[in-house]
């Protein structure tokens, strides 16, 4: 377990119309979970993507730094070798012309694996992510697969770049009830058998209830209070944090 | 996606380039619509004494080879240059989105042969088509227009095909059949505003391409009926002049050029603005 | 696959009858009558009785459905008829010019593709910045220049004042330059506008933001992500120039005396040379579709969905 | 078979056929030099009685008449020596020239003649819009050199019509399919579709040798790559009536130090009004148009001055029309006056006269592929607009043009005389007949079957003086009746390198005398 800690410090993005999301420092540990929560437009996924200096034209990371164990790293180094990125609707993350094969074969020559080392691997990663019909999968399109599939190829992706952190954008809010529990008992394998140390960004209270060990909550581009899971849930301290919660409460009424 | 994302979403075609497209196309269009008043001189005055005269002091651009006032015959050109272009347009553009979009839509059986007729279309060159409809109906501008509009629809036909294939594989095509919008408001919602972005470009771009339609037809006599001023025909009037006094050829090019240029940037910048796919999560 | 593009050639058949009944409906429909042509050209005032006489030396008195019935059975023996104004075989002609035109228009294509791919991809890659701008003003140059004043133009500066190239005729390479060059400008400034604004939609794809999240080197990701996306508008794209490039060459020819089947199209077109209109459209809607045949199977291989999704194109 | 060696050059080679297709070697080394002409199409089968696609300058230089027409306007032996009209008018005998062979070696006498022309008389239909082909009865050839056409009745213009490029010239009757010979100073040697005809001196012509061993004709059919052409050295002459180029590019090259000429008026560019149909019926209106159209402002501005004014239907210098007609000057205020009193008011306020609720509204239909007509159109529209006339403008390309013509669906109409030879027997012959502008325009004339009956007298006439007394009344009777807007005398232009000289005009709109030009050192 040689990196234990990825640290973002200093997060700021910036838009044509001023700042959208200002000093923003998370911390990740390796075999934790800590979950970005918010109500939508609160800049949470664009933390995700800024982090990893991934944002659309036209929007602009001025500050921002990330530790790999307290050593600051461009944001370059840190794409696909030490943090990787699973996104909303998977469907439109594959490219639709190449099928997953040759996605995975991109992946694996990035870390130096090909030929038959390449394919064990692929089957492994798969195997691991509970993809069995094995072939079929590989050879498929985007199109061809269903979401909770695509997904769990995202994860596959992850494995074979082995990196030790994983950034989740809202991985489940576009999935079925079913391939969401599916999802989440499979990333929290991951966690608590290989140590990934995972940034889960949602809006689902309940995904946070079942899989986050301490939760930052954020508001208009700031993060406006960070506790333990448990703090949250019984003393949300600002007002963001109640408002998720009651929300919550009416749908679901789970807590950790 | 909010709606402040919307705005604030960058122009990704500069800002400046969304103003000067509007100021061109209101310029023009304010051209089109007082072109009568606006023209210092009346456009179809014969006087061959006034030939072929170098821009002075009455004439701010000189006069054409019948010494009609070329600065008032580009003006009133606008209505009729820029208004057929226009129509053209609307009428390319509603064809090819309905062929194209149910053909790409529906695929199978109705593709193939809505496609077959699109290869129909395509195969006629405009001027043998203009020259059927002109034996049929007789010159003008409005025959002009039916006949390159018939020619180029199928451009667009298999342009939106093309898209609608495209999108239809995209994720949230299939999240709105789940559910259950009826196939006409997925089309309207999701794919169409997909494809805007080369759909915009064709078209803007066309409108130069239409207007040269115009001018290479009238060498045959079918343009407007003379002595209207229209910028296709002034092209193919100056056509024997080239050598000896260019700028009758040169000018109404420029307004073409002109034209082309600010329906291009607006349509960029309306492109960027309508684009959703660029939009952040 | 090899099933859709049978059918597709199967299909010619009837599109072709289609045309070919549209365009004698069309032609007959019009008001004047190819022995007025014919006596014109030929210097002979067009008295009744002289009408009456080409009339029938033409077969033009026989009923419209016999004309047309006659002309069908001779054509599915690919004998096209004689042509009204030269007396002779209309195919044998068209073939002989046929090699001319599809020289220039197939250089005129290729000048298409070759010119305005590098312009959209740098039009694309430095957006915004001048580049983009160079590249905008030429494409709207391009669009709002008449082919035949760059004609002239061309001319008056590489024979006229240069006298580097022959001015027209058709013979070396020397006499390709200017013609093709001519034809090509329309066609390439709408492509590299479509190419750039493809460009600039596919690199905003999501697919591509993961791809940079995997690390992938920016190369790559331009390469095998954002470019194989582009090319899809591209090939629908290039089938429709060479309708219009042939389209283009019907004027060109005329300037640069090319003896190309444009011209020779667009002489019948003025003459009402019944039977050269016929089979000319004939054979341009059967080029064209085989054209626009190739471009859907590229566009089947590239692009998987269309493919493998069962949507017959 | 091919040595390795140069496999890799004859691959080499055939990329570079196939990038250029063939390279049409332009074989100079004739001793007698070559000069190159163009023409928009080829010269085609070039059979001697053949219409479209046979061009007739082509004809004119392989194909001879019996008798030529000078450029003066009379009639010059030629491959007949001799001729006698008998004293009906009725029997014409030549004596044929001796020792003349075709071009194939076939020689040319009286019965090789008489083929010939059976071979009209025996396709009359298509022949019969020639007058002569209908007068004559049979031809006779006695002995070897003496031919005798027998008439069915007196027909004056026999001669001008047997000097006419077709159908009456003489062509080898032993000639194989493809191969035209006829006794004519020049002979077809090549020929490619869309791109030249070749012609060489006939090695047996009987007459003069010419100076150029060869004539290449090239096929260019836009006016301005044509003066391109000339001013890159690819032709050597531009020469003809058919608007080989435009006015302002004859003037451009003119004043560019190119060698021009113009030639005598040949025909007459003329409007013909409808007296039959809408304003133009009423005299005043017709007379007003006349005066109220600056014709020399039209000459100058937009003909470059290249084309003399036109006052009467026929130019002074063709036969039977040197009549000291009076001319309508220009002049707009008579014009006005002159509607006025014929009742076609401008009532106060608005642009455009009317009488008794009709507007002095005309159609004027012209040639939209002609740049040329459209100009005039229009100008003509301006001038007589300002006496208070709407002309309404109808562009139609060619085939159009003929049927409006013919079926008289036109109220102004741009219709030509046919020029010379036909000026004006073969012109003034077809107003008698429908299927003409001129039968339609001049319909409403309440003495039309008179003038038509003049007509046919004219033409049987022998006397000569009775036959120009004939002349005078039709040309008079039309000129007053002002069912013409002549505008200007159409001439042949003449553009050439300093590379030729002696450079004449042929005697008609169609033939071009390259025998009678020799090459020169270009300085």
């Amino acid at each position: 377990m040689e990196h234990s800690t990825l640290e973002l410090q200093g997060l700021r993005i910036e838009g044509r119309a001023g700042a959208l999301v200002e000093d923003v420092d998370l911390q990740l540990r390796r075999g934790q979970v800590c979950a970005l929560v918010g109500s939508s437009g609160s800049g949470k996924s664009l933390t995700c993507l800024g982090s990893l200096d991934l944002l659309p034209a036209g929007l602009t990371r001025t500050h921002g730094q990330l530790l790999l164990d307290g050593q600051a790293l461009p944001a370059a180094q840190v794409r696909g070798r030490v943090a990787s990125l699973v996104l909303q609707n998977p469907r439109s993350a594959f490219n639709p012309v190449r099928n997953m094969a040759s996605h995975a074969q991109e992946t694996l020559k990035l870390r130096g694996i090909g030929g038959t080392a390449a394919r064990a691997r692929m089957a492994q990663c798969l195997e691991a992510v509970g993809l069995v019909d094995r072939e079929r999968v590989l050879q498929a399109f985007a199109f061809q697969l269903s979401g909770g599939m695509l997904q769990r190829m995202m994860i596959a992706l992850a494995l074979m770049a082995q990196t030790p952190f994983l950034l989740a954008d809202e991985p489940t809010s576009d999935l079925d009830a079913l391939s969401q529990a599916r999802f989440l008992d499979l990333l929290m394998e991951l966690v608590q058998q290989h140590g990934l140390g995972v940034l889960l960004v949602t809006h689902d209270m309940g995904v946070v209830a079942r899989c986050a060990d301490h939760v930052a909550v954020m508001d208009a581009g700031r993060i406006v209070e960070r506790q333990t899971v448990h703090g949250l849930f019984e003393r949300p301290a600002s007002t963001a944090s109640r408002t998720l919660l009651d929300a919550h409460q009416i749908l679901a009424g789970s807590t950790p | 996606m909010s709606v402040v994302a919307l705005l604030r979403r960058p122009a990704l075609a500069g800002q400046n380039s969304l103003m000067i497209g509007l100021v061109l196309v209101s310029l023009l269009a304010l051209l089109a619509v007082f072109g009568q008043w606006l023209a210092p001189h009346d456009p179809d005055l014969v006087d061959l004494g006034q030939r072929l005269l170098p821009p002075d002091s009455s004439h701010w651009l000189g006069t054409d080879h019948l010494g009609r006032d070329l600065l008032s015959r580009l003006i009133v050109g606008t209505q009729l240059s820029l208004g057929s272009v226009m129509l053209t347009l609307a009428l390319v553009l509603l064809l090819g989105l309905l062929v194209g979009g149910v053909s790409g839509f529906l695929g199978g059986k109705v593709d193939l042969l809505l496609m077959r007729l699109c290869d129909m279309f395509m195969t006629f060159p405009t001027l043998v088509l203009a020259f059927f409809f002109v034996t049929l109906l007789g010159t003008g501008l409005s025959n002009v227009v039916i006949a390159i509009a018939l020619s180029h629809w199928a451009w667009y036909a298999r342009m939106v095909r093309g898209m609608v294939i495209a999108q239809r594989g995209r994720e949230y095509v299939l999240a709105s059949r789940l559910a259950g919008a009826s196939r006409w408001a997925r089309l309207r919602q999701h794919v169409l505003p997909n494809i805007a972005g080369p759909l915009l470009v064709l078209a803007t771009m066309d409108i130069g391409h239409m207007m040269l339609h115009v001018s290479g037809l009238s060498f045959l006599g079918l343009g407007v009926t003379p002595p209207a001023a229209e910028w296709g025909v002034m092209i193919n009037d100056a056509k024997e002049f080239i050598w000896t006094h260019p700028q009758l050829l040169l000018l109404p090019g420029l307004m073409i050029f002109f034209s082309v240029m600010a329906f291009n940037l607006l349509g960029d910048a309306l492109r960027d603005r309508l684009d959703p796919t660029r939009e952040v999560h | 696959m090899l099933r859709y593009i049978l059918l597709r050639l199967v299909l010619l058949v009837p599109v072709m009858l289609g045309v070919s009944l549209l365009v004698f409906v069309l032609l007959h429909l019009g008001s004047t009558d190819p022995a007025l042509d014919y006596l014109r050209l030929s210097h002979i005032p067009p008295t009744d009785a002289a009408i009456a006489e080409v009339r029938h030396a033409l077969g033009l008195d026989r009923p419209l459905y016999a004309q047309y019935l006659s002309w069908l059975w001779k054509a599915l023996q690919l004998d096209f008829g004689t042509s009204y104004l030269t007396g002779r075989p209309v195919f044998d002609d068209l073939l002989y010019y046929l090699p001319a035109t599809l020289q220039l228009g197939g250089l005129a294509l290729a000048c298409t593709l070759l010119l305005s791919i590098p312009l959209g991809l740098v039009a694309a890659r430095w957006q915004g910045r001048w580049p983009d701008h160079a590249v905008r003003a030429v494409t709207f140059l391009g669009v709002s220049m008449p082919n035949f004043w760059l004609a002239f133009l061309l001319i008056a500066l590489f024979s006229l004042w240069l006298g580097w190239l022959p001015p027209l005729g058709r013979g070396g390479a020397g006499h390709l330059v200017m013609p093709v060059l001519a034809i090509a400008l329309m066609s390439m400034s709408i492509n590299a506008r479509l190419l750039r604004a493809s460009l600039l939609e596919a690199s905003g794809q999501r697919h591509v933001t993961y791809a940079r999240a995997r690390g992938l080197p920016a190369r790559q990701v331009w390469g095998s992500h954002v470019l194989r996306n582009a090319w899809l508008p591209l090939v629908t794209a290039t089938g429709m120039h060479i309708g219009e490039l042939i389209g283009g060459a019907l004027v060109i020819e005329t300037i640069f005396a090319w003896p190309g089947v444009g011209r020779f199209a667009v002489s019948a077109v003025l003459n009402r040379d019944f039977p050269v209109m016929q089979c000319f459209t004939l054979l341009l809607t059967g080029l064209l579709m085989v054209c626009n045949l190739v471009v859907d199977v590229c566009y089947a291989w590239l692009d998987p969905r269309s493919r493998l999704e069962g949507v017959s194109a | 078979m091919q040595q390795p060696g140069n496999r890799k050059r004859a691959l080499w080679g055939l990329l570079l056929l196939a990038a250029s297709t063939f390279v049409n070697a332009e074989d100079a080394t004739q001793n007698a030099p070559t000069l190159v002409y163009s023409w928009p199409v080829n010269a085609g089968p070039l059979d001697p009685r053949g219409y479209a696609p046979n061009q007739m300058y082509a004809q004119a230089m392989v194909y001879e008449p019996l008798v030529r027409y000078s450029a003066s306007g009379t009639i010059e032996p030629w491959l007949a020596t001799a001729w006698q009209v008998s004293d009906d008018g009725k029997v014409y005998t030549f004596t044929l020239r001796d020792g003349v062979r075709f071009s194939d070696g076939t020689a040319f006498d009286a019965a090789a003649a008489k083929a010939n022309l059976d071979a009209v008389l025996a396709n009359s239909q298509r022949h019969r819009w020639m007058e002569l082909v209908t007068t004559l009865d049979h031809v006779e050839a006695p002995d070897r050199l003496t031919l005798r056409l027998v008439l069915k009745h007196p027909y004056y213009p026999t001669l001008m019509e047997l000097a006419q490029v077709r159908p009456l010239r003489f062509g080898s009757p032993q000639a194989k399919p493809g191969e035209p010979a006829g006794t004519g100073p020049w002979m077809r040697v090549d020929s490619r579709l869309g791109e030249y005809d070749r012609f060489a001196r006939n090695p047996l012509y009987w007459g003069p040798t010419p100076a150029y061993g060869e004539v290449l004709v090239k096929v260019i059919p836009d006016p301005n790559s044509r003066a391109l052409a000339l001013q890159t050295g690819e032709l050597q002459l531009i020469q003809g009536a058919a608007g080989e180029i435009t006015a302002s590019t004859f003037v451009r090259l003119r004043d560019q130090g190119f060698a021009t000429a113009l030639s005598a008026p040949l025909a007459t560019r003329s409007v013909a009004m409808n007296t039959g149909r809408g304003a133009t019926r009423d005299l005043a209106v017709r007379q007003a148009i006349n005066q109220a159209v600056n014709k020399q402002a039209i000459i100058d501005k937009i003909l470059y001055g290249l084309e003399p004014r036109a006052d009467t239907l026929f130019a002074p210098n063709m036969p039977y029309a040197d009549l000291g007609l009076e001319p309508y000057a220009y002049d707009p205020a008579l014009a006005a006056r002159q509607l006025d009193a014929a009742g076609w008011r401008l009532a106060p306020g608005n642009t455009v006269r009317s009488k008794g609720g009709e507007p002095l509204s005309i159609e004027l239909v012209f040639l939209g592929t002609s740049a040329l007509q459209k100009s005039l159109a229009e100008v003509l529209q301006g001038e007589l607009a300002k006496a208070g006339m709407h002309i309404e403008l109808r562009a139609v390309e060619e085939g159009a043009l003929v049927r409006r013509q013919r079926d008289g669906d036109f109220g102004m109409i741009f219709a030509d005389t046919w020029g010379a030879p036909y000026d004006p027997h073969s012109f003034v012959s077809s107003m008698r007949y429908a299927g003409h502008a001129d039968y339609m325009a001049q319909r409403g004339l309440p003495i039309k079957d008179q003038l038509d009956q003049r007509i046919g007298q004219v033409l049987a006439s022998t006397d000569e003086q009775q036959r120009a007394e004939h002349y005078r009344f039709i040309l008079t009777t039309l000129h007053q009746q002002a069912v013409y807007l002549p505008i200007s005398y159409l001439t042949a232009i003449s553009v050439r390198r300093d590379s030729v000289a002696h450079v004449q005009f042929g005697s008609t709109l169609f033939d071009v005398p390259f025998e009678t030009m020799t090459p020169q050192q270009e300085h």
